[in-house]
């Protein structure tokens, strides 16, 4: 289901490629027509560092069918440091070693299975990062 | 703009229903709201569901509904915001009814939900976040409740248990709740140790999946005369607002505040030339205890931060300044999506006619009812007054 | 109950987009109707939408529709009747505005269905149908259209090839709109011998698989001197109507009558003061041929059993008494579900603004639209004339 | 999926249980909590005798995806002997023999398969009677 969905966003999930307004500079993730800080039209694409901090976190394994394969997770929000939070996995850490605060750096991960076909879709997900934790 | 009244209101109890189906359900809550009217004639339907796409395979509730309940004919629809899609059916037969075209309108939410399996529930209203960057990344509607909680016990050093007084509260006034899924107190201890279902956010932190259907009668004021005069006392919708938010929480301003339930509720007291101090009671969106919470900030009943403590200090009691869930809200009475916005409203015309018995609210001349999608992305408030 | 004027419009080619996803669609001509409109502010958002929460795992369209649109917060709603759902939509918009509680409105009417497998496709809008005793039969939308069609062949003596004046219509009209999905003339010849998709249904009597989004600004008429006045001419609605059926053909009175688009057009007549001698085109719910021969009889541009040999024999031509498709129809600009009651808007809008090239109407002033959900169980009918 | 809906739905699909209206005598399928033809309340239970005649049929191999495993098949509007039309599937006849008129009556069969669970829905059916046809 959805293949053309998931080959459209294939940018945004593969790079986090969000945008830059050439209006008021706001970094925008994800990427929008219409810049939702000035309203202007967005469309000057901008690839974000993928580095951030942990805004919050939490660890379900009561999840969507696409995703049972592969629970329990850890859902976080992420805040990069350009500015925009994102919401995604944690990957590579036990969700008690998990806090507020913690750096964590983008990578490309296999989100889920879609039902029917047997498709496998890949994404970002944040892990700790690696030369902060050493 | 003409004013609308509420005249007639029916509920079936929030429950699990193995047999009567969606259409049934309606069916009950419909009749009995037109019964309660003294209505002749409808004219038009609207149905608030969230779900029956998936849940039942069903499309075009306006008109299955309209026909079922003997109304082939009648213009009807059905309008859906996840689970504040009933309060949103309500505000369209409002303007429907504002508007002078239609006189009469009959309001269902109606949702059955417990037929499907757990992880079906957790697949369709996972629909109800922004599916592109939250859905697809495994977030589900209870987990980005728990993003939103965790961070609020970070920012606003909140401890978890301040938040053991929302579903205690629920629970307790669920008791004389006939209409009520859980009708059973629960205890301090009970909660600190019940299980997880994303952390911090534990089994009681959260409504029940369940079935249930309300519906109200609406008729413009100035054809009340032709009412027959032995019927309830009606109620007045002061004010029916709307207001939309990002859908996905990290796309919102601040992630901790719900600017659609504020704008919306901020809309209503200006619609209805009241302050919140002239109003007795609040149904607000407990659908987990942290919308509880960040509800009663929005609506401008707590400081920011201060929700969650105030209502463990008793804001929210029967007898507080702020009654919220007073006949068990979405934790105790049940959250049948897109039916619960119209429960709340029926709850509170419940108040305003004094029919909630043990529970009634004293001097009840005003309640707020605010109903919200998923997890903040829309916001439906309406104001009852006595006529 | 105030006027209300449609002051911009816009639509995207009907097509398969596969690098844009349903909120970029729904943007794309929400845009260009609000540009084209000379409005400055919207008030509120309707979204007309069947199939987003199967085949996009999407919900609260209105919300997320109105945060992509850069107006986060305004209020929003999204209407859903099977492919009457941007119709319905728009009819909900249009009280909105009747009412005085908002003086502008955005309607969007938007789908996305190629993306998705056909048998998705015909699962989901199979839902259109009653579930517990159509769709679990093994019945879906093709064959239910097929049922109607083999017994009006049987019980007016219509023969099969009467119905070829439908799709030739269409595409020829079709020809002509660079929004259409088909724009290439078909034959006699090639509708004889194209696949039977369920008999006597072929290939040719339904409108294809598409994705689309169309959209219309509306206006309080006694707004209108705020706006600027170098734009396009506004557009009245002189009725917006909406009625219902069983949504089972089996319940129907007749199952040969669209009673829904019968009721709902005499009350578009009645309420615009029109009779159809008055109204120069009629955009009809053409989903596949039968059902634009039922909805010619409905309408009272034909008698019961001759919508077929009419059509056959000139009437819906461009140059006909009761030109129909006239950018192609849903058979041949595609009927992207919830967004085809939009595009028919728009493209009497365009008819009655002499913006439709060799395919105007001359004389056009005065067009209806009338969309239908599913097999029928809604219909809504609106009349728009020059102002 | 929904298996609450089929087995409330049991005694409609395998016996044709609709309803008799006290009011105004209509025979009621499906049932309905209010007659449609008077529209009074409709309680009282009525069997079919699950006799009729072919109103209209089609074969269709474009199906739904719980009916993909059973296609072709031949959907019919059946007319029933005490009045109301059911929508059902032929059996037990091949598409090119069936007519408008053909004398039919009801079988219980394998309706569908539910997905996930692989749970079987049975229910009604029509084929041609057979002592009619004999
Ligand atoms: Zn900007
Ligand atoms: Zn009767």
């Amino acid at each position: 289901m959805h293949i053309a969905q998931n080959w459209r966003l294939k940018a945004q999930r593969y790079r986090l490629v969000g945008e830059v307004c050439e209006h008021c500079g706001a970094k925008i993730f994800p990427p929008r027509d219409i810049c939702p800080n000035c309203s202007h039209s967005a469309k000057e694409s901008f690839e974000f560092s993928g580095r951030g901090e942990v805004y919050s976190f939490s660890a379900l394994s009561e999840t969507a069918e696409k995703f049972q394969r592969f629970r329990p997770y850890t859902m976080a929000l992420v805040k990069l440091e350009e500015g925009p939070l994102v919401t995604a996995q944690l990957t590579d850490v036990e969700p008690d070693k998990v806090k507020i605060g913690m750096p964590v750096e983008m990578v490309t991960r296999r989100l889920m299975e879609e039902g029917n076909e047997g498709i496998i879709l890949y994404g970002y997900k944040f892990r700790p990062m690696l030369d902060k934790v050493a | 703009m003409r004013e609308v009244t509420i005249v007639g209101i029916g509920q079936i109890p929030v429950s699990e229903y193995w047999t009567r189906s969606l259409r049934h359900m309606a069916h009950d809550a419909l009749m009995a709201a037109w019964q309660d009217s003294g209505v002749e004639e409808v004219d038009t339907l609207y149905v608030g569901n969230a779900l029956a796409d998936e849940l039942s395979d069903q499309k075009q509730l306006g008109a299955l509904v309209a026909d079922f309940i003997g109304q082939r004919g009648i213009a009807a629809a059905r309008v859906e915001a996840g689970d504040a899609s009933g309060a949103l059916a309500l505000h369209q037969a409002y303007l429907a009814v504002a508007s002078g075209m239609y006189d009469t309108a009959l309001v269902v939410g109606v949702e059955q939900m417990s037929a499907a399996l757990p992880v079906e529930v957790i697949s369709a209203t996972a629909r109800f976040l922004d599916q592109e960057y939250e859905a697809t990344m495994g977030a589900t509607l209870n987990s980005i409740f728990a993003l939103m909680m965790r961070r609020y016990m970070y920012e606003y050093k909140v401890p978890r248990d301040a938040f053991f007084a929302f579903p205690s509260t629920a629970h307790q006034n669920a008791v004389n709740n006939p209409n009520a899924m859980f009708r059973k107190a629960i205890k301090e201890s009970t909660y600190k140790r019940i299980a997880m279902i994303s952390e911090p956010l534990n089994m009681f932190d959260v409504a029940p999946i369940c079935d249930g259907a309300a519906a109200v009668m609406l008729c413009a004021t100035d054809k009340l005369p032709v009412l027959r005069h032995d019927g309830p006392p009606p109620v007045r919708i002061a004010a029916s607002t709307v207001a939309t938010d990002a859908v996905a929480v990290h796309d919102r301003q601040d992630p901790l505040f719900l600017e659609a339930a504020f704008i919306s509720s901020q809309l209503a007291y200006r619609q209805a030339t009241l302050n919140q101090t002239d109003i007795q009671l609040f149904e607000l969106h407990d659908s987990s205890s942290i919308m509880a919470a960040l509800s009663l900030e929005a609506c401008g009943l707590a400081p920011r931060g201060e929700g969650a403590r105030a209502a463990a200090e008793g804001l929210i009691a029967l007898d507080g300044p702020a009654p919220i869930s007073t006949m068990g809200g979405l934790k105790a009475r049940g959250n049948p999506a897109g039916a619960t916005g119209i429960y709340q409203v029926v709850e509170i015309a419940q108040q305003l006619r004094e029919e909630t018995g043990a529970n009634h609210i004293s001097g009840a001349q005003a309640g707020l009812a605010q109903s919200i999608g998923g997890t903040g992305a829309t916001a439906v408030t309406h104001i009852l007054t006595q006529l």
